[in-house]
């Protein structure tokens, strides 16, 4: 009774921005103090892109319980469209030569590309999508599989865009913004774009719109029983889960500079598995915890060599053994702590 | 044009024997403990390794032996090996999980960093260095009509189909088949009705790493460079293979990786081979779109 | 032995030691094993009259640009390696080199054949030669020693490195014989291990010699494959052929057969055959053109740091280890005597090497295209 | 004026005919029951109304509409709610969540009204939420409203799932069994609060049941189907006397 | 005495659901535990028959003893092995996949080398249902709801086994068959079977008992034969709908 009064009627306040907003600052102000260098900057990058990687997959394999495999697939999308216009845009294209625009113009367009890259994927997700309403289980699963070996399969078999050759000349669209102000920009937009992506995940999961998807997972019967149209919920699922993967990809294309489609085949697509059951089916926090825990042990583990690829999932079974339901369950950070839940609640509702 | 035709016939037949044959081994766990094996293609992988060292070591020790009774000896060994790595991961992997009641998926998971550690191990254990699978009982290329086969295609066709015919007859008509499909729809109800879980389940490894031990042999024999990473892709295609063929049923498992094996060999035989994964995937979104559960695969209908 | 003021030189090395090609990053890592134990047994490496002990760092980079790519942060930021050796294969030198361009840290590549790799990057050199110089070599070889007119090719699709070979030797095949006289062009996936339709499409037409630029362990299931089929003509390989274990793992399949190399390991004399002894009674087998290229990557690397004088200022030292490299006009390398170009690519011979009937590299010819 | 009307509807499943030839009609504001020996095929006349499968052949009309062929979502939007045999809430909301998804197809914003978190999006929200709250309060269920339904006891589950078909705002509401698996004194509960709906809400009320204590206290009409067909239709006295109603169906009540 | 529970206590997690409990039933009986919803009476019978679910109940105390031994460390297949006990759950938990038939041959494990006694059990089975004979080749999961419970009974006499434990064999079934099924279940005890049913309807539960224990939550608030029961004020006002 009191519980349901006091989240209509009290007033908390929001920590959520200030935290992130804040983390960002100071890293940022580290970045510049010269604290981090730049391995460590690559290290944050390569966190930030796996955040939204296996924050989108989870809206798929956690929320809406389906299991996909092929994320790395509409990473790959993503990945080469926002290069390709990247190239297009700011650089000597080999398709136009000149850019298309003065490549100094990149510092405010570069977001435009990288959201380029995540509408088009965002599109290839309905290749999944679509026979989702008819598939299921381990059948849709296979789909995306199939997907992904399509994507990497048609990458491969397309010359003008270098085959299995790769596509590189997104560093110079880097540079040039990096001439206009001398900032890490990179690091900058990974950061902003995980924590957007956070952020929209977590307004979509909990909107009743957003709940639709969740009813899904749980019972399809009762959810088209109560009106939700299960083909669109799936539709925007699949739309959102993809198009984020592809903003991942366009910014792991350009930390990297150079890309080629096996950097997207199904073993990225197993890692993205990988990240979101560790921390969690349905847990936005616990995408985030595993996608930092993961990168981090993949990087701390290094020196180990051949030995890192079997003391890291020696040490994940392990954990499922303990925590069969990944770090976090399906709880999120605030289940865990209640007392930071008046500083993380939303404030409507 | 007609001797390519039915070399590729042949040539589709026993690779597709080998998609079969891995895929049945995903399909009997699948089909019992709904749960996506992945560890399977290393499994495989393994034994492949336990092939080699088994048959080096007869063959250095026992020289002069003849050559079928060497392939018989390594046969039953490496059974025996392969069906305890399975049980082994059985039991220290997936059954804690199972009693935890995990989420089936988390288990999968698992399944995946197995694999992992199998793959890694073996390469940290045994080094870079890819290894060359004996010969037991010498290689014939017999040739006509344009054609060349060797006996090894002809045994490993024939093992496939037996291999098949085998289970089927097991899972099928047998009680303890009946009662691996009864586990796979209701864990829960098993013990009522007097059957010991853990016993069906072990046998159901059992059964699979067995299945794993005869391809990975023959696999040996064909296509004799062994490495760390060589079950990977063809144990995922072999689960997708189960998939199309409708996942849980044996009948669809086999055909499912023919099926797959067939459709490899005929886009490579008729379009540019650049084009092999391209067509042949896409070939596989239609036909589980159309098909939405597989060939022979009955959809869980949730009663209402 | 405890003495912390101890001068040391670090070298990184950015290579694949999990992977498709573990092999490969091995090879890099034994020969650089063998060179460090001889220089710190030796006490050190002399520079500008002092010795300084030899430290190489080993990262993996899983085969993976971005594992590559951090792997590059690492060493120059971490663990602030004087140079850096590696990654051996182009997907991964390519994104490293950038890395290690952009914050001005000399990276040698042993064995990226691909442009891209040093182009427009002063700090990226490589031990190797270029695909564009080694696919001529091929034809111009088959053309004297066969004399045949229709070539099939067989590729990896996935592959950047054998992809590109392959359509060079097409260009050039095709150059000399006519356009259609590549009547075969057929390729396979990384992880594909049955290669029968491809080779039945080749067997069924009328090729007279299979160009294969394809990793040894793909040559050794291919070529007897083949043969199964029905293909009794010769088959042509690239420098990927060049490891021990290819006959070894194709039983001896590929006797007969020929490829276009860095370096001939039957016959090898002087400091060659030095190392291939050592490397041999060492790692219990003859070292690939890896194993021998890295050789040279790292002694022109520690041949550049002698020239420049180490001032231990890092930034400083780097930059003088690159103008170093440049300027080396003509080092001895196992691998034959190289000069670099300004784009830093060797300029050196290509060796033709024939499988001999004892299995061995034996060298047949060194050719310019 | 008839909200229902199926005409000659039959329904197979592969061989096996589960409804045939039946002839329905029910009137505004009544409760109707319909029963019938297990397997006789009530489940599926509700699957087949709600949506779930397309009638092999017949017409169901509702409110005058045509509406055989519409997907189950869209049945329900055009106000029809109903239950389920076997409980099917969902598990990982809470209560209030599972009301407020019968908003789901009228939200009046979409995706992007999500992540601005525009005006527009906030009012809806704040409106669903404050209905769902209504509602739970005349369902005397405000207490509950962040329970997870597991654990909740099944008698007030059944509870929840009818006031979560009653969110859609339906006019005919099916009730799937609601009595089953609740205990004589549940039982008695129920009915005095299914004459509380149907009261309160001015709703038709659609239900399979087989307690007869239920049917007979509450029905206005029933009609008996045997294998898919019709076998008896009328007020309660006269099923509870029809020969072939208790040869089939009811029994003698002997153990 | 064959099955005695001694003051059994059993917890969910570290919710305690049985706060000891006791009671005991003699070879040859129908005993039924009657309670409202929540009571306790399905995981009495959990606890029983002791299956390793992850999510079943605990016993924490007290003790389970058929013919004198406790059962508490026994392996919950064994118990229907040797023929002891079997449990009718509640959900029915047919196995969906199979056909009718498959679904009571494999029950028939226990008894898997007595040919006469599993034709003469699925013989009376069908007798019983008529029902499950004409859908015997069906997948049962599309059985409706009360031809999967006659399913379930059946695939519990085919066991063989003398003790029957029903939780809620009523559910869902069409009055004329639940009269069947009691009448038949009856004529099973005649034959030596004894019985402990659990249900919610405890009018008709009583009909068919000869003695019961009420149940309310998670302790025995009342136990006596049916007519001591069904006259009890109390019960009566609780239980029976007035
Ligand atoms: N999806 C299906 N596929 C095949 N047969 C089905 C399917 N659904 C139901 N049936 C069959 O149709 C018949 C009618 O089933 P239905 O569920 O409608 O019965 P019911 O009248 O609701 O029975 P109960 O009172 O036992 O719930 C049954 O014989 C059942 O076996
Ligand atoms: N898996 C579980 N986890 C936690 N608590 C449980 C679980 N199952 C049952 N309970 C709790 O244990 C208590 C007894 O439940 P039980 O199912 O035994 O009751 P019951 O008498 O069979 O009720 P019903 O008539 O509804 O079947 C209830 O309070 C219930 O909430
Ligand atoms: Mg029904
Ligand atoms: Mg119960």
């Amino acid at each position: 009774m009191d519980n349901a009064i006091t989240l209509v009627n009290k007033k908390h306040i929001n920590l959520w921005p200030a935290v992130l907003g804040g983390g960002a600052l100071i890293i940022l102000g580290l970045v510049l103090g010269g604290v981090i260098n730049q391995y460590i900057q690559t290290v944050l990058m390569f966190i930030g892109i796996n955040i939204i990687l296996s924050a989108s997959l989870n809206i798929v394999n956690g929320y809406m319980g389906e299991f996909s495999c092929g994320h790395g697939g509409f990473m790959l999308v993503g990945a080469y469209t926002s290069s390709i216009l990247s190239v297009l845009f700011f650089t000597k294209s080999p398709w136009l030569g000149a850019p298309l625009l003065p490549p100094s113009s990149a510092v405010f367009l570069f977001p435009l590309v990288i959201i380029g890259g995540g509408i088009v994927a965002a599109f290839a997700g309905l290749l999944v999508a679509i026979p989702s309403f008819k598939t299921r289980d381990d059948y849709l699963a296979i789909i995306t599989i199939a997907a992904n070996f399509i994507f990497v399969s048609l990458v491969n078999n397309l010359e003008f865009i270098g085959g299995s050759r790769g596509f590189m000349g997104m560093k110079t669209t880097i540079y040039a913004m990096e001439d206009v102000a001398d900032l890490p920009f990179t690091l900058i937009w990974t950061m902003v774009f995980s924590t957007l992506s956070v952020f929209l995940i977590r307004r979509l999961m909990r909107s009743t719109f957003g709940k639709g998807i969740s009813s899904i997972r749980h019972d399809e019967i009762s959810a088209e029983i109560m009106g939700v149209n299960t083909n669109n919920m799936k539709i925007v699922a699949f739309m959102v889960s993809s198009g984020l993967a592809g903003i991942a990809g366009g910014l792991f294309a350009h930390v990297l500079g150079f890309i080629n489609p096996s950097s997207f085949n199904i073993m990225k697509s197993t890692e993205c598995l990988v990240m979101v059951y560790l921390g969690g089916m349905g847990s936005l926090s616990g995408s985030v915890l595993s996608a930092v825990v993961f990168t981090f042990l993949l990087e701390v583990m290094r020196p180990l060599q051949i030995l890192k690829w079997v003391i890291i999932p020696l040490m994940l079974i392990l954990l499922m053994q303990f925590r069969p339901e990944g770090l976090m369950g399906n709880r999120e950070l605030t289940d865990i702590f209640p007392k930071l839940k008046p500083y993380f609640k939303r404030r409507d509702l | 044009m007609f001797s390519t035709l039915l070399q590729n016939l042949f040539n589709a037949l026993q690779w597709g024997s080998f998609y079969s044959m891995i895929a049945l081994g995903y399909c009997l766990v699948y089909g019992v403990l709904r749960l996506i094996n992945f560890a399977h293609g290393d499994i495989f992988m393994m034994a492949c390794y336990f092939a080699f060292f088994i048959a080096s070591w007869f063959l250095g020790n026992l020289a002069g032996m003849p050559g079928p009774i060497i392939f018989g000896l390594t046969m039953i060994l490496t059974m025996v090996a392969t069906s305890g790595l399975g049980l082994f991961i059985e039991r220290v992997a997936y059954r804690p999980l199972r009693k935890k009641g995990a989420h089936r998926l988390y288990v999968v998971i698992t399944a995946l960093m197995l694999g992992f550690i199998l793959e890694n191990g073996n390469l940290a254990v045994l080094g870079a260095s890819s290894r060359r699978f004996p010969d037991m009982f010498g290689k014939i290329v017999f040739q006509f009509a344009g054609v060349s086969l060797t006996n090894y295609k002809i045994i490993v066709i024939v093992t496939a189909v037996l291999a098949f015919a085998l289970l089927n007859l097991i899972v099928n008509s047998t009680k303890i088949g009946m009662a691996m499909r009864a586990v796979s729809y209701d864990k829960f109800a098993i013990p009522l009705m007097g059957i010991p879980l853990n016993r069906i389940i072990t046998f159901t490894f059992i059964l699979g790493s067995s299945l794993a031990a005869v391809a990975g042999i023959l696999f040996g024999m064909s296509y004799p460079v062994l490495d760390p990473y060589m079950g990977m892709i063809i144990g995922w295609k072999a689960f997708i293979a189960a998939v199309v063929g409708g996942i849980g049923d044996i009948k669809g498992a086999f055909l499912g990786g023919f099926i797959l094996g067939f459709i490899e060999i005929i886009v490579v035989a008729f379009f540019p081979s650049s084009y092999k994964d391209l067509i042949a995937f896409v070939i596989l979104l239609v036909i589980l779109s159309v098909k939405p559960t597989g060939f022979f695969g009955v959809a869980k209908s949730t009663k209402i | 032995n405890g003495q912390s003021d101890e001068k040391v030189i670090k070298i990184g090395f950015n290579i694949p030691l999990t992977g498709d090609s573990p092999k490969v990053g091995e090879g890099t890592k034994f020969a650089a094993e063998i060179i460090k134990e001889q220089i710190n047994g030796e006490g050190g490496l002399e520079v500008g009259g002092e010795k300084y002990m030899l430290d190489f760092i080993y990262v993996d980079n899983e085969l993976k640009a971005e594992s590559a790519v951090s792997a590059a942060y690492k060493l120059i930021e971490q663990d602030q390696v004087l140079a850096i050796v590696g990654p051996d294969t182009s997907s991964r030198a390519i994104p490293a080199g950038q890395v290690a361009n952009d914050n001005r840290t000399p990276l040698i590549s042993p064995w990226s054949t691909n442009p891209n790799t040093t182009l427009d990057r002063p700090f990226v050199f490589r031990a190797c030669f270029l695909d564009p110089f080694q696919a001529p070599v091929a034809v111009k070889f088959a053309d004297s020693e066969f004399g045949v007119e229709k070539a099939a090719i067989m590729y990896n699709l996935e592959d950047d490195y054998s992809k590109t070979l392959a359509g060079l030797f097409k260009d050039s095949w095709e150059a000399i014989n006519g356009p259609g006289s590549v009547v075969a062009f057929e390729s396979y996936g990384q992880k594909d291990q049955d290669f029968s339709v491809q080779l039945t499409k080749i067997a069924a037409s009328d090729a007279e010699l299979l160009y294969l630029p394809s990793f040894y362990n793909k040559v050794a299931m291919i070529v007897p494959q083949a043969k199964d089929l029905g293909w009794d003509k010769p088959v042509m390989g690239s420098d990927s052929w060049g490891s021990a274990d290819l006959v070894k793992l194709s039983e001896g399949a590929v006797k007969g057969y020929y490829f276009t190399t860095h370096y001939a390991a039957a016959g090898a004399k002087g400091a060659t055959k030095e190392f291939i002894d050592t490397y041999n009674a060492k790692y219990g087998y003859v070292p690939d053109d890896v194993g021998a290229l890295s050789f040279d990557a790292v002694n022109i690397v520690l041949q550049a740091i002698q020239d420049a004088g180490l001032t231990g200022d890092l930034k400083a030292d780097r930059v003088a280890i690159k103008d170093a490299m440049t300027a080396i006009t003509s080092y001895p390398g196992i691998t034959g005597n190289m000069t670099f170009t300004p784009e830093g690519d060797p300029i050196k011979d290509a060796v033709v090497v024939k499988v001999n009937d004892a299995g061995e590299f034996e060298f047949v010819a060194n050719l310019q295209p | 004026m008839s909200l229902l009307k199926i005409n000659d509807m039959t329904h197979r499943f592969g061989g096996l005919t589960a409804v045939s030839n039946l002839n329905y009609e029910l009137e505004d504001g009544k409760i109707y029951g319909l029963i019938g020996p297990n397997g006789a095929g009530k489940t599926t006349v509700f699957n087949l109304v709600s949506g779930f499968y397309n009638p092999s052949m017949g017409e169901i009309n509702y409110n005058g509409e045509v509406i055989n062929g519409m997907a189950p979502h869209d049945v329900a939007s055009r106000q029809i709610g109903r239950t389920f045999q076997n409980i099917r809430l969902w598990e990982d909301m809470t209560v209030l969540e599972n009301i407020k998804m019968s908003h789901h197809f009228k939200l009046g914003y979409n995706l992007i009204d999500v992540f601005f978190k525009t005006k527009k999006y906030q009012t809806r929200e704040k409106e669903i939420t404050e209905e769902a709250m209504e509602l739970l309060e005349v369902f005397k269920l405000t207490d509950l409203a962040h329970e997870r339904p597991s654990s909740l006891p099944y008698g007030i589950q059944r509870r929840v799932e009818i006031a979560r078909a009653l969110s859609l705002g339906p006019k005919l509401l099916m009730l799937d069994e609601p009595a089953a698996g609740l205990s004589t004194a549940d039982v008695v509960e129920l009915i005095d609060y299914i004459k509380w709906v149907h009261e309160t809400f001015n709703i038709t009320i659609w239900m399979i049941e087989h307690q007869m204590q239920v049917i007979m206290s509450l029905c206005d009409r029933i009609k008996v189907i045997d294998f898919g067909q019709e076998i008896a239709d009328g007020v309660p006295e006269e099923i509870q006397n029809n020969p072939e109603v208790i040869k089939a169906y009811l029994g003698d009540g002997a153990i | 005495m064959m099955l005695e529970v001694k003051d059994l206590k059993v917890k969910y997690g570290n919710i305690e659901a049985l706060h000891g409990l006791s009671f005991n039933i003699d070879r040859g009986e129908i005993v039924t535990l009657i309670g409202s919803n929540g009571a306790g009476k399905t995981s009495t019978l959990l606890s029983l028959s002791r299956l390793p679910q992850p999510d079943a109940p605990k016993v924490i105390e007290g003790d389970i003893l058929f013919d004198g031994e406790s059962i508490l460390g026994t392996e919950p297949h064994l118990l229907v092995q040797n023929q002891m006990m079997v449990l009718v759950p509640e959900g029915r938990h047919i196995f969906g996949n199979l056909s009718v038939m498959e679904n009571l041959e494999l029950a028939s494990y226990p008894v898997r080398n007595d040919t006469q006694f599993i034709g003469e059990t699925k013989d009376q089975i069908f007798s019983l249902f008529p029902r499950l004979y004409e859908r015997r080749k069906q997948r049962s999961e599309s059985l409706s709801g009360g031809e999967q419970q006659m399913l379930a009974v059946g695939r519990a006499l085919m066991t063989g086994c003398k003790f029957i434990m029903l939780d809620e064999p009523s559910m869902g079934l069409a009055p004329v068959l639940m009269y069947e099924m009691f009448r038949a279940l009856k004529e099973l005890n005649k034959k030596g079977i004894t019985i402990l049913v659990v249900e919610q309807n405890a009018k008709v539960a009583l009909d068919f008992a000869s003695r019961g224990y009420v149940l309310d939550t998670g302790e025995i608030i009342a136990e006596g034969t049916s007519e001591e029961l069904s006259a009890n004020k109390d019960v009566q006002k609780a239980y029976l709908g007035g």
